[in-house]
């Protein structure tokens, strides 16, 4: 195995850029020989916890760093993705735009999520995936 | 970035196609509900063909989801093809929410298109 | 603080049953002098995470445990909850009967949620609650 | 186990009220969908109090706004009582879904009563 390094992204919070942080962390699934149908989950997982940072995280109003941070890392057979961003907190929402099929699908895929509030504020969102 | 594509066709036989190419989710949504309203608007049935999409989330499930309950309420046929082509994701996000048990899913656009055209009984014995 | 122990308690998955569990914990919460407004949370968390297991765990035919298990512990300023099944597993379901409103609101009253595969079948569902 | 009642009361004043005592969750959302259903058939305005609820969770709320849905989108009233008497965690929950945006939210039975029995332009400015 090869040591491919970590992954540290920080792009404003928008749906142009969920491809863009897609695409790396594609990349860095590649650089540890990530194969599918493994490849396909962290994907997945990746793009709708970035989609809830997009759709949830900053509805009210703009804030001085509307960004999404993701950090990926690998720790002998664990993988861990995670996806911060400095919104209002994690909050339901009965006017939601999507079916709520986001979080079951990160769940569903993942060996473990956890989410929790952020340092200073925001929500942090941990997902482990095992190699093994 | 890959290559990425939304069309609309319509087919003689009685249904609109639309074909996903590439990797679609939120930032494609808005374009691919514009698609399935044009395809509806057409007034026969809808086929939407994934067999060359790479990659889908929940967001372009939300919008089929939508598409499938207006058109089949309208008594018109809806069919989806994931095929050899689609991405992993593709097919992993069909067998993790079970939407086959909720759309009629094909894995050869002709299939489709037939079940598509002839309304939503036929579409439903996938 | 008085050590008011642990409370463990294995019930059938029945609606019926949700409120038994959330008098349980509150009366273990009521042991460990735990105030309102961290109270209220913590049974809203709970009654949740139940209403998840009966609503969508056992969904795919009978099983020999078709049981909610619920472990609750307090160390130091943490408490920790935990709800596991021995259903299907964690998945997303279109079909879903709710507004998707549970795991969001677990979510924002807990200080840390973590959801992941049950050792050999279901789901645990492991809850923190800072007292601090 | 606490005591716990659903009642439906219809008023004179063009409303019917469904009263929650007690804790509610998915062991009685049958009793309050049906409930809920008996207040609407009743034609006029909707006001669920719950000023005598110590216990409400999501499942509830489900059932709450689909009430709110049917009953606004006939051109009714309906209103909500969340007041001193509620439990901690009604009020957590409708401060945590922001359910005051969706619905008119009174402290006092008969300032929701009023709004709910003149319409839901009234009922939408509390
Ligand atoms: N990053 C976030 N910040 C604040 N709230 C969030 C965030 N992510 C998710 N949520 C809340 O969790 C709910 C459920 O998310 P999800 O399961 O993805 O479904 P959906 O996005 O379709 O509503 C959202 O409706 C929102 O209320
Ligand atoms: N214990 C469980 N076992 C299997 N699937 C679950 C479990 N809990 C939740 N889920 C899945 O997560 C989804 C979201 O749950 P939740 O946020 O509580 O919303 P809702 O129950 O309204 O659908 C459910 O629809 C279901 O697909």
């Amino acid at each position: 195995m090869s040591e491919a390094g970590q992954l540290e992204l920080t792009v404003p919070s928008s749906a142009e850029n969920i491809p863009l942080i897609r695409h790396a962390v594609a990349g860095f699934l590649d650089g540890h020989s990530i194969p599918e149908p493994l490849a396909a989950d962290v994907l997945l997982a990746v793009t709708e916890a970035c989609t809830n940072v997009v759709q949830h995280a900053y509805i009210d109003g703009e804030r001085d760093a509307a960004d999404i941070e993701l950090a990926a890392e690998r720790e002998g057979p664990v993988l861990t993705i995670s996806v911060r961003d400095h919104g209002r907190g994690f909050a339901p929402r009965v006017d939601s735009p999507g079916l709520g099929l986001g979080l079951p699908v990160i769940a569903a895929v993942t060996q473990n999520v956890e989410i929790r509030p952020a340092p200073e504020e925001g929500t942090l969102v941990v997902m482990s995936f095992s190699l093994d | 970035m890959s290559a990425r594509a939304i069309s609309v066709l319509r087919q003689n036989g009685g249904a609109s196609v639309v074909t996903l190419l590439g990797e679609h989710d939120l930032s494609t949504a808005e374009e691919l509900r514009s698609a399935l309203g044009d395809a509806s608007a057409a007034g026969d049935g809808v086929v939407v063909d994934l067999s060359q999409a790479h990659f889908i989330d929940s967001a372009v499930l939300s919008a089929l989801i939508a598409s499938h309950r207006e058109v089949t309420g309208d008594g018109r046929g809806w069919a989806v093809v994931v095929g050899r082509g689609s991405g992993a994701a593709v097919r992993r996000i069909f067998e993790l929410t079970g939407l086959d048990a909720l759309m009629a899913v094909y894995e050869r656009a002709d299939d489709a298109l037939t079940a598509a055209s002839s309304g939503p009984e036929a579409a439903s014995e996938a």
